[in-house]
């Protein structure tokens, strides 16, 4: 079975449908799967759910299919960055669930090890809390949030090698392995494809049993907020 | 209600004031805004380790120019750099270990907070709603939640209350609050005053205060 | 009840029977015993990988001697190698994939299977109890279980049973049964004969078989 | 703070305390805390509960802890090495708790990250399920587990840097990450404490906030079965 396809619209061949759930990796802009969001946009499927933790930029990441109006909902902690998004959910012609980001990368790794449901102290006494069973362990009362079982992952590696096998660099690791599990297919977009046998088996982030296509492709890596300092004089 | 605003310490104080509660040794949250600049604040011989949650412990310092990684950010979004004792991990491991206990504190900003150690920091109805990003992970799991915010709004309102009025972020999370005007612990029955900032006077604060203050 | 004991298939032959039913591309997880057996006889042109649950994918044969390595051992605790595309991981990790239905298969032993794929080979009350291991989650976790097992006891009583008679491994959980004396699928309303082992008669196979058997 | 202690005896220096529970990393023998179970030997601690997949063999591992009564309690998926074990059971001197063993490496995730009970389908319909709350999701029924919140964790890991990152060899990971999330303490022995910087800080299998205290040591590193294959003569 080879896993390694030659671009992003070839490797989403047949996996899209309209009304699916999508589970994107990436954090901000970073580690985003860019070029499958792209080739996402190009097939103009509609409808999608997408949990994902941003929304992206107006012109950048899942912002692109704002612009398109094929989002019909997202699970996200955070939409801040993204002005069309804004516009879109005042208006009412986006739904959105607001998820406590660790509730949402824990709901994403529960649903791909088959954990339906988990107890949380995140979000007890908020609104957050509203319709969810409680529960009372050792005095402390809990929520219960649910696995999240997606049609489809997206996400973004830093190299695969041809088996699937994942690693990721610095934060831009984030989502992508939590999004990459709960999906029923996982398509993954990397910045190199290298021989398998050259990656360390003791330091692989996500292993090739999740993933079951993969693309290697260049990668603007936008940066959402460049800070720096100045280099004192000696 | 009129009367003149009391300035007491500015951000920069607060910051540094927020910097006397880190412990050595220990692991830290540190939030968007005024908490970001506890890091510039760090008393010597004071070591802590910095998680930012998206997925890294031992946070540095904004990068050289020229130096920037886009694989590299802060929960903010700025690009950042690594330290020796640096380790990444992802998101979901991330939150484990906040929701789990293991970090000794975070350090964060808030709209409104109340005697109760109700904290509300991520929602104004009617208003853009961003979303809460970590916080409610935070203030759920952290071993301490210290709280750095102005006193009071714009127009002179108390923001330091007997309830709050915007949607919660956490209910009875709040162990500590600091503002411009002071120090205040969340106790049974209210408020604890625990010390004033440079210029306020007790009466000022209490004035200033809607929330109970118990004496100590 | 006497009767002559139809031999059919011996070990081996019932490992290469089961090495059958993988499928190129796929991760599967080999249980101890005669499972253990398949990964000598993986048809060629078909590539799997091996899962072994104490936390590595891409399992290798025994080392050569003299290259033991006490850090590399399969679930049977025995010294095993990597391969090229071997991926470590811990045990919450590994699970996590056998639970989350990212195994494709399982062959597994065991002592009693049911008409319904009640499955039992973990405990006999009474007797020394060593525990369940990983059977129960990979049963209830992996797409498709097949079993491999001696048809009857040493007494010659049915193992393929209308119930299982021991504490259970999971329920409903059989896909289909390699015995010495066939193969038989779980069906609505009992098992269904896929095949007969060598020198084994429909006959035999019924006569030895307690559980309902359904024609196709 | 300083994390690294001198030997075992130092390192557990006032964490002990008779009837606590303890989680240990390991499997089989592979990847055991030996020194550390040593050490706890030879403090005498007694009524322990020890939350571990194996129970060692007769001298080895737990086993040794066995040998002194030391143990009033084991939660494992598997004992079947360990004579001293069944005859100790059998005779009613120990109890057993038996856990899937995916369950028990889950459960002891879960008490690292904060989640006191959550669902999974393995036991359902078995012993395993008796007494526990079931519950219903898209239409099959899954069982709660709770979460195992252990005093102390003892673990045994690669290489450490001095601030407590470490890293683990092949299957030597399996328990060692779970147990050492579990802990309100977690000690760690190690093979190499290497200086902080020297750690590939992409590559750390459990960050140093989850590690209290650190050993390095000589470790015996016994093999269970020792399997090998001839080789071919060309």
């Amino acid at each position: 079975m080879k896993k390694v396809y030659r671009n992003a619209t070839e490797a989403l061949d047949g996996l899209l449908h309209d009304g699916m759930l999508i589970a994107s990796g990436g954090f901000g802009l970073c580690g985003i799967p860019e070029l499958l969001l792209a080739a996402i946009r190009d097939a103009g499927t509609k409808n999608l759910v997408f949990a994902s933790n941003n929304a992206g930029v107006d012109d950048f990441g899942i912002g692109i299919l704002l612009q398109t109006r094929q989002v019909r909902k997202m699970i996200s902690s955070y939409v801040g960055e993204n002005a069309e998004f804004m516009r879109q959910y005042l208006s009412g012609e986006l739904e959105l669930e607001f998820n406590p980001q660790g509730t949402l990368a824990e709901r994403m790794r529960a649903g791909g090890a088959g954990i339906p449901g988990f107890y949380t102290r995140t979000g007890v006494g908020t609104i957050i809390a509203e319709g969810k069973d409680h529960r009372d362990f050792n005095g402390q009362t809990y929520i219960m949030e649910e696995g999240i079982f997606a049609d489809l992952a997206i996400i973004k590696a830093w190299k695969a090698d041809e088996t699937g096998n994942l690693i990721f660099r610095k934060t831009a690791r984030n989502f992508n392995v939590p999004a990459g599990m709960c999906g029923k297919v996982c398509v993954a977009e990397v910045e190199e494809i290298v021989p398998t046998g050259s990656l360390d088996p003791d330091a692989i982030h996500l292993p090739g049993i999740y993933v079951h296509r993969i693309i290697q492709g260049a990668h603007e890596k936008r940066i959402e907020q460049r800070t720096v300092r100045k280099r004192e004089t000696a | 209600m009129m009367q003149t605003q009391p300035a007491g310490w500015d951000r920069n104080q607060m910051a540094a004031r927020a910097a006397q509660e880190l412990e050595d040794g220990t692991y830290v949250n540190l939030g968007i805004g005024i908490p970001t600049l506890v890091s510039n604040y760090i008393p010597k011989g004071v070591q802590v380790t910095l998680q930012s949650e998206n997925g890294m412990l031992g946070m540095g310092p904004f990068p050289y120019e020229g130096e920037e990684d886009a694989d590299l950010i802060n929960a903010g979004k700025q690009t950042i750099t690594e330290l020796p004792q640096t380790a990444y991990f992802d998101s979901a491991t991330s939150f484990a270990m906040i929701r789990g206990g293991k970090i000794a504190m975070a350090i964060l900003g808030a709209m409104e907070v109340a005697e109760n150690g109700d904290l509300a920091n991520w929602m104004i109805p009617g208003k853009l709603v961003k979303g809460m990003g970590g916080a409610m992970d935070l203030v759920a799991g952290v071993g301490r939640v210290v709280v750095v915010m102005d006193h009071t709004s714009k127009h002179g309102e108390s923001k330091v209350l007997k309830a709050c009025t915007l949607p919660l972020t956490g209910k009875g999370v709040v162990d500590r609050i600091i503002t411009n005007m002071g120090v205040l612990d969340v106790v049974p029955g209210g408020l604890k005053i625990v010390e004033l900032a440079d210029g306020i006077s007790e009466a000022q604060l209490r004035a200033a205060t809607e929330a109970t203050i118990v004496d100590a």
